[in-house]
């Protein structure tokens, strides 16, 4: 029981950084921008996480950091796809490219240090007094990260957003037939530069989770695949909040078994495989349809 | 009759060169920039791209360093510019390229005794067949189970480089700290062509499978097939092709196109396979092929302007002060402008 | 003083003057016609007038007064709305979801109910059937275009202007819309009709405009003239009427189709044959399984129950590729989608379906000395307009593309010719040459079958008919022994029997 | 600033007379070639680079560096360097350069080259490897000793300790088999937890393996892992266990949790390099840097567990076998279980 709740809570915190880069790729690609950048643009939220906890001395200062970095960087990322018509794919390639680097460059000008921060304040976890104890539920809100519970508020307002409002309802149908849209007399391009910065501001999250959160400095490429691992999350949940939140969970159950799986006696790169293993023979058995929106990477003037 | 051919092949021969113009113009707002940042850090930016073109440009010697860099993001630019004809995204080059050059290693590690005329073209094939076979996978589960090839490739990139770990960390582990296999003999290396410097006979076997590409894509009827299916599988359908087949059939010749930047790395350059020899040719490939238009011409050009950034940064980062990420991050914009051709149409509006 | 008066618009695109100072003015509460080939500007000035396009030149007046229209929505406060030629409907989304979309209720949140009742308001008072939550990928073509109109009023559109509306249609459904069209004009509105047939012009419209290359050429009151006298204004030349001559023998029989089921849930089986020198019509509303007995045949879909034979050769189970080289020329109802390779040049649309063929590969690799020469000559014998033959497909217009379609799939000495809604979209110089060539083929003892919904070509061009109704045969017959009434009865699902009495 | 002040400190290697440099000619040169994973991250590139820095300060030499992306840019810029005649000492990093070295090194005869973990026999080549076992067997044996005396409040009855590596390699695996020997030596029921975090850069994951070794019963844990054990360090302060920092003194980052760190003195190696040279006593071959040489070792500076009389006794005990060479520690996983069998008491 016991290590079940830790697995449990493992479980939940691995999903964090995958379900936001999840949801970071739905809210874009919904819209039909292709968001191959998850990647780069987490690792940007990560750093002005610590660089806004650095300068302030308050991690809760960093965090509103990589929500407005998050935000910004989001708003460029549209520049080029939308404004300069940049090839999308390619933008992303370069965004996580320029990421990398520049994160490394600033490292240098703040820190004056190569390759990681100093320490800042970092956000610590929290654990709800009473419904702690309830027993089973009460893992829920023992000793776990505020960015969890920011996740769940994240998904919950996507799909809300996406299937309950107006503008939700604009912007699926935007990500199917721009033109349509358009021709209702909306502004398109509008709509979708909103939501990257959306997109942006929850990648920027998903970021500062592992910075000041998990950890209380930056590394550099300290986001290690997870958004790419999170935009796979994404297809894998069919491009849909609840989908990439169910498949973010899916991708985190499995990297659990293989924090636990260490010990078995085979050799530890094919328990590092496991997450990647399973993932594979769920599409494989279950089979899922790749079809995303159908105006994935098209333009409107 | 061949008077219009001559005129259309005049008119494609100047939009190219209008394109090629544009790039060039991303290229020089990405080292502008580049400048900037490399002023704000407090270094010289003259001195700093003067190291560069010498770095890249200034003797025999680095001339062929920088072919012999943009060899490897060629064939992962052929590659997914291969893949892209046909329909598919290749996000899989990375892990491709991987298994190619650990099977060609371990046949040539295997089979010492042959005769180098035949074991050399072994270890290619081999390698080419390991790619093929990695390229194969996410085409398989795309035409049988409609799964997106990116998620699959994405995946196989991982297993497959954590597989050449295990390879090069436990059954094929050389001697000493580095996780290497041994090495092969050296009769057995692609042979080099500029004394002390990389490059080798790597780069005919580049210009060969640029070419073969080309009248592959154009002029064979396979080729005709692929892109058709790429460009419209329906109606490739309904004209009685296999867009399955072909679907499949793109992703294996990719696979076994991005498999020969591993293969002629580790045959050409270490002669042995070491792990995390490639510093991401697999992605940077994607952004070749996309700049390149997904043609031979224009990937081979995209890559040897990424080979020229790649050696002239080495003596830049020697002679000034300007540290590999500045690099790392000029090269992203480079990616990122190149990408955006509104960007120089934008410049020559306002210039107007 | 007409409700919109556009004068002396133009609109050049590189290369072309689109509109050349075209005056328009529509009459409160008409239904007027814009009339015109393809290319002569229709769309363009509607653009105009919508807002999608700004003009070089020339003013617009709505009600009276002068307005500038940058952009649909301004068109929308003017009262003015459009349905285009392609449909602009989002098909993952439910009628009632495209039907609000940039005009829902609610003030943030969506307010499902309200809109759902102010939609339903409107379609009970115009007598619309529609079913709100159906998904628009599950609907029919008519219904489809009821979605879009139903959207122009949903936006308070008291002029609406409709872009080539009947060339998707069945007959029954552009019945149905001019029962809807005459019913908005009772109610008030205003429609401007966009179309190339002069039948439907006649029948449904109160005064007409023609434009012939940009220009204007005619005003007309629709009373005041007949169909002739609106082709010569439209075309600048008389026009023919193709009708097929009768002939006394056919050969053998090329395709018999054997206890095939087209419709999985009644799975009622279908027996068809077609001779040599034969053309079997198939009349019928579209839906009824014209798709699955085009892809059937060609083997773009699998046979489940039945047997499909070619000069008695057994191909049901056959690949596609097979069945074509047995001389299946082959013209899909959807061009877009299944005949044509959009960004290839017109060189390479001639090599699609033919991919394999001795004549054009030689060793694995395409003689392109060949297929060019062959390309050329086709160009010129169908008469399609073409710049260059390296262009893109892309560059010509739906006609010329569709001549390139026909003349690859008839030129190679084919026994059978499937050629479904071959005119479909066309304007008239094209409708003319198509059925020509169809007459030449079946005079070449070609074996055709033409799938299609227009059922005066079927009537006009078939030795035989065959009426589908929800996939099986509700009657066939030689040509001329039931009249167009009689056979509309038959796509109604009525039986020989029924109609006889 | 905790583990920036480190490098700071570290006085360059037991072979620096200070007062030979006050001659250094204007011009002495320097060039550096990290591996291909570059600077950042606390490896013993950034101790390397430490160690040039070092030697500029007291020696007033030049110095050029080069971080290469790949290893085939490595014998690139070997090459570069070497042909342009500007360096007196080119300093290699690591042991992927040796194959370049190997050719570039022997085309110039002249150009003095040092080769720095790894070893490489060319007469103008000087090579420094470390003993990266010794130290970690010192780790493993303090991390049994902590738990078997109690030494801190910090650690339970239990009878697990346990190790993190940066990744699956020959060199890091060292790391892994002194600290296995080490505490196993100590307490052979000790159960020895081992993982990789699979990349330098990922303190995340490092914390994972922390905070689930800690709940499988873990309560001191070292790290190899570069810039991810940040992450270690973390989940120690969160939980509560004691850590060990490792190649630099880490001791400041989390004074409470982590009790010591296992130097690892490439800084000390580059100096010598630099030094050598410039005093003209270049010489060519192997020079080792074990625990006997202070090349390696336990530094317990700056940490607030303090460890009683007990322990650090033993350790001196366990140290001085070392030197000796009476225990011969494993360098590999493999021979972990032959060295206990062999020192079974
Ligand atoms: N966006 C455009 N860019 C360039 N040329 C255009 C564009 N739209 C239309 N044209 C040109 O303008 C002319 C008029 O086209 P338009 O689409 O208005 O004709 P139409 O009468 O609607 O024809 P159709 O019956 O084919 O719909 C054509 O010659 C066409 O080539
Ligand atoms: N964006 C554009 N740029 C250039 N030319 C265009 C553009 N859009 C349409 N055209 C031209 O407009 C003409 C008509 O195009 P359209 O798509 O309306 O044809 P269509 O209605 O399908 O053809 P048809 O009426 O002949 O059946 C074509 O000649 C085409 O070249
Ligand atoms: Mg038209
Ligand atoms: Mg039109």
């Amino acid at each position: 029981m016991e290590l079940f709740s830790r697995m449990i809570t493992l479980t939940l915190q691995l999903s964090v950084p995958l379900v936001l880069g999840a949801m970071c790729g739905t809210i874009a690609e919904r819209g039909g921008i292709i968001l191959l950048g998850v990647e780069g643009l987490m690792l940007l939220g990560a750093f002005t996480g610590v660089l806004g906890s650095h300068l302030s001395g308050n991690a809760y200062v960093g965090l509103l950091f990589s929500i407005v970095g998050g935000g910004i960087f989001g708003y460029l990322y549209t520049l080029f796809c939308l404004k300069l018509k940049a090839h999308q794919s390619v933008v992303g390639v370069g965004v996580n490219m320029f990421a990398s680097g520049i994160t490394a460059v600033l490292l240098k000008v703040f820190w004056n240090r190569e390759g990681m921060s100093d320490p800042v304040a970092s956000i610590p976890n929290v654990t709800v007094p009473v419904i702690s104890e309830i027993p089973v539920i009460g893992m829920l809100f023992k000793d776990q990260s505020p960015y969890l519970y920011l996740m769940i508020l994240i998904v919950a307002t996507v799909w809300v957003v996406f299937y309950r409002t107006k503008v939700g309802l604009r912007y699926r149908a935007i990500g199917e037939q721009p033109f349509a849209v358009q021709t209702s007399g909306i502004n398109v391009n509008k709509y979708r530069y909103v939501a990257m910065v959306f997109a942006g501001v929850v990648a920027g999250v998903g970021g500062s989770f592992l910075s000041l959160s998990q950890n209380n400095l930056f590394v550099m490429d300290m986001t290690a695949g997870r958004g790419f691992m999170g935009l796979a999350a994404n297809i894998f949940g069919g491009w849909n909040p609840i989908g990439s939140f169910l498949a973010g969970m899916v991708f985190a159950v499995a990297q659990t078994i293989r924090f636990y799986a260490s010990d078995i006696k085979i050799p530890i790169q094919f328990i590092q495989m496991m997450p990647y293993l399973l993932t594979l023979f769920i599409l494989l058995f279950v089979g899922k349809k790749a079809k995303g929106p159908e105006a994935l990477g098209k333009l409107v003037k | 009759m061949s008077e219009t051919a001559k005129k259309r092949s005049k008119l494609k021969a100047l939009s190219a060169l209008g394109d090629f113009g544009s790039s060039l113009l991303s290229v020089s707002i990405a080292l502008v920039l580049g400048a900037v940042i490399i002023l704000v850090i407090g270094e010289d930016p003259i001195e700093a791209y003067t190291a560069l073109l010498q770095g890249a440009l200034g003797n025999a010697r680095s001339i062929a360093n920088t072919f012999s860099k943009s060899i490897p993001l060629a064939f992962t630019g052929l590659a997914v510019a291969m893949a892209n004809r046909g329909g598919m995204l290749n996000i899989g080059a990375e892990g491709q390229l991987h298994a190619g050059a650990m099977a060609s290693v371990l046949v040539a590690l295997a089979l010492p005794g042959l005769p180098v005329a035949v074991l050399l073209p072994l270890c290619i094939i081999t390698g080419v067949a390991a790619g093929m076979l990695v390229g194969f996978i996410p085409g398989y589960f795309k035409a049988k189970k409609q799964t997106s090839e990116v998620i699959v490739a994405i995946m196989l990139n991982y297993i497959v480089t954590l597989f050449m770990s295990f390879l090069v960390n436990g059954p094929f582990k050389a001697e000493g700290s580095v996780s290497q296999t041994n090495a092969i003999s050296e009769g057995l290396m692609l042979t080099k062509l500029v004394g002390n410097s990389q490059l080798t006979t790597a780069l005919f076997i580049l210009l060969a499978v640029a070419a073969a590409q080309y009248i592959f894509l154009w002029k064979s009827a396979a080729g005709f097939q692929l892109r058709a299916v790429g460009s419209n599988p329906s109606a490739s359908v309904s004209a009685g092709m296999n867009a399955k087949k072909l679907m499949i059939f793109a992703m294996a010749l990719s696979g076994g196109i991005a498999s020969l930047a591993g293969v002629t790395e580790v045959m050409g350059k270490y002669g042995r396979y070491i792990e995390g020899f490639s510093p991401s040719f697999g992605f940077t490939g994607i952004a070749v092929a996309i700049l390149g238009r997904n043609h031979p011409g224009g990937v081979l050009l995209t890559s040897l302007l990424f080979g020229i950034l790649d050696t002239g940064a080495l003596r830049m980062g020697r002679v000034t002060n300007v540290s590999a990420n500045i690099i790392v991050v000029m090269q992203s914009l480079v990616i990122l402008l190149v990408s955006a051709p509104e960007i120089a149409k934008l410049i020559r509006r306002r210039s107007r | 003083m007409p409700i919109i008066d556009m004068r002396q618009i133009t609109k050049r695109f590189p290369g072309v003057v689109a509109n050349d100072k075209v005056d328009f003015q529509v009459e409160k509460q008409e239904i007027h016609c814009l009339l015109g080939e393809n290319g002569s500007g229709k769309t363009t000035l509607m653009n105009v007038l919508f807002g999608l396009y700004h003009p070089e030149e020339g003013e617009i007046y709505v009600k009276g007064e002068k307005v500038r229209i940058s952009n649909p929505n301004d068109a929308y406060k003017l009262g003015i709305g459009m349905v285009h030629q392609h449909f602009m409907l989002v098909n993952q989304m439910t009628v009632l979801e495209n039907i609000i979309l940039g005009n829902e209720c609610g003030s943030f949140f969506l307010d499902r109910k309200e809109s759902e009742a102010a939609v339903r308001d409107l379609i009970t008072r115009f007598n619309f059937k529609l079913d709100l939550n159906q998904k628009i990928a599950d609907l029919s073509v008519g219904m489809k275009q009821r979605v879009e109109i139903v959207k122009t009023l949903y936006r308070g559109a008291d002029i609406i202007i409709l872009d080539e509306p009947t060339a998707v249609l069945t007959p029954q459904e552009v019945a149905d819309l001019f029962v809807i069209l005459h019913q908005l004009r009772r109610d008030g509105k205003t429609i401007i009709f966009i179309t190339h047939k002069l039948n439907e012009t006649m029948e449904m419209s109160d005064s007409v405009t023609v434009l012939r290359k940009g220009v204007k050429v005619a005003d007309l009151k629709t009373r005041d003239v007949n169909q002739n006298d609106l082709a010569a204004h439209m075309v600048g030349r008389q026009v023919e009427h193709i009708v097929s001559d009768s002939v006394e023998s056919y050969g053998e029989v090329v395709l018999s189709i054997k206890d095939l089921v087209l419709n999985d849930k009644t799975r009622i089986p279908v027996n068809l044959s077609v001779r040599a020198g034969e053309i079997l019509g198939i009349a019928g509303v579209e839906g009824n399984g014209q798709q699955e007995l085009e892809e059937l045949i060609i083997g773009t879909m699998p046979v489940r129950s039945g047997k499909i034979e070619i000069n008695g050769q057994d191909i049901t189970s056959k690949p596609v590729k097979d069945r074509k080289d047995l001389g299946i020329g082959y013209i899909p109802a959807d061009r877009h989608k299944n005949a044509i390779l959009s960004n290839f040049s017109i060189i390479e649309n001639y090599l699609l379906g033919y991919h394999k063929d001795k004549d054009y590969i030689k060793n694995g690799f395409i003689d392109f000395r060949k297929l060019e020469s062959d390309a050329d000559r086709f160009v010129t014998e169908f008469n399609a307009k073409v710049a260059d033959i390296g262009d893109p497909i892309s560059s010509l217009s739906g006609g010329n593309q569709q001549k390139i379609v026909l003349s690859r799939e008839v030129s190679h000495d084919p026994i059978l010719v499937i050629a479904a809604q071959p005119v479909r979209g066309l304007d008239i110089g094209a409708i003319e040459f198509i059925h020509k060539t169809l007459l030449r083929l079946r005079h070449e003892k070609k074996a055709i079958l033409l799938i299609s919904a227009e059922l005066s070509e079927v009537m006009n061009l078939s030795d035989r008919i065959a009426v589908l109704y929800e996939g099986q045969v509700s009657a066939e017959f030689p040509r001329g022994k039931y009249n167009q009434e009689q056979i509309g009865l038959f796509m109604a699902g009525r039986t020989e029997k029924e109609v006889e009495v | 600033g905790c583990g920036s002040s480190a490098p700071t400190t570290p006085t360059a290697g037991p072979t620096t007379p200070s007062q030979s440099q006050t001659a250094a000619p204007k011009d002495f040169k320097a060039g550096i070639i990290f591996t291909e994973a570059g600077l950042g991250g606390q490896s013993f590139n950034d101790l390397a680079f430490e160690g040039v820095k070092k030697a500029a300060a007291d020696l007033g030499i030049k110095y050029d560096y080069v971080e290469p992306k790949s290893v085939s840019d490595e014998a690139i810029v070997q090459e570069d360097m070497a042909s342009s005649g500007e360096y007196d000492i080119i300093i290699c990093v690591g042991a992927e350069q040796i194959d370049a070295l190997k050719m570039v090194a022997a085309n110039y005869p002249e150009q003095k080259f040092a080769l720095i973990d790894a070893n490489l026999e060319l007469p103008n080549v000087a090579c420094y490897t470390s003993k990266e076992q010794e130290g970690s067997f010192m780790a493993g044996a303090l991390a049994a000793l902590i738990k078997q005396e109690k030494a801190t409040d910090k650690v339970g009855d239990g009878k697990t300790v346990g190790v993190m590596v940066g990744v699956n390699n020959p060199l890091l695996n060292r790391f892994v088999a002194g600290y296995t020997a080490g505490a196993k030596y100590i307490n052979p029921e000790l159960e020895v937890l081992v993982d990789y975090v699979g990349g330098f850069g990922d303190p995340t994951t490092a914390k994972n393996i922390a905070t689930t070794f800690n709940s499988k019963g873990a309560d001191v844990i070292f790290h190899a892992a570069g810039a991810s054990g940040m992450g270690l360090f973390q989940a120690a302060q969160e939980k509560g266990f004691v850590a060990i920092g490792v190649n630099l003194n880490q001791n400041g980052v989390a004074p409470d949790n982590i009790v010591a760190s296992m130097m690892k003195r490439v800084d000390s190696s580059a100096y010598n390099a630099i030094e050598t040279t410039l005093n003209g006593e270049f010489k060519a071959g192997l020079k080792v840097m074990g625990l006997a040489d202070e090349g390696v070792g336990l530094n317990m500076e700056g940490s607030n567990i303090k460890l009683p009389e007990s322990v650090t006794k033993k350790l001196d005990e366990i140290k001085e076998l070392v030197v000796s060479g009476k225990l011969v520690i494993p360098a590999a996983i493999e021979e972990v279980n032959p060295f206990l069998e062999a020192n079974k008491k």
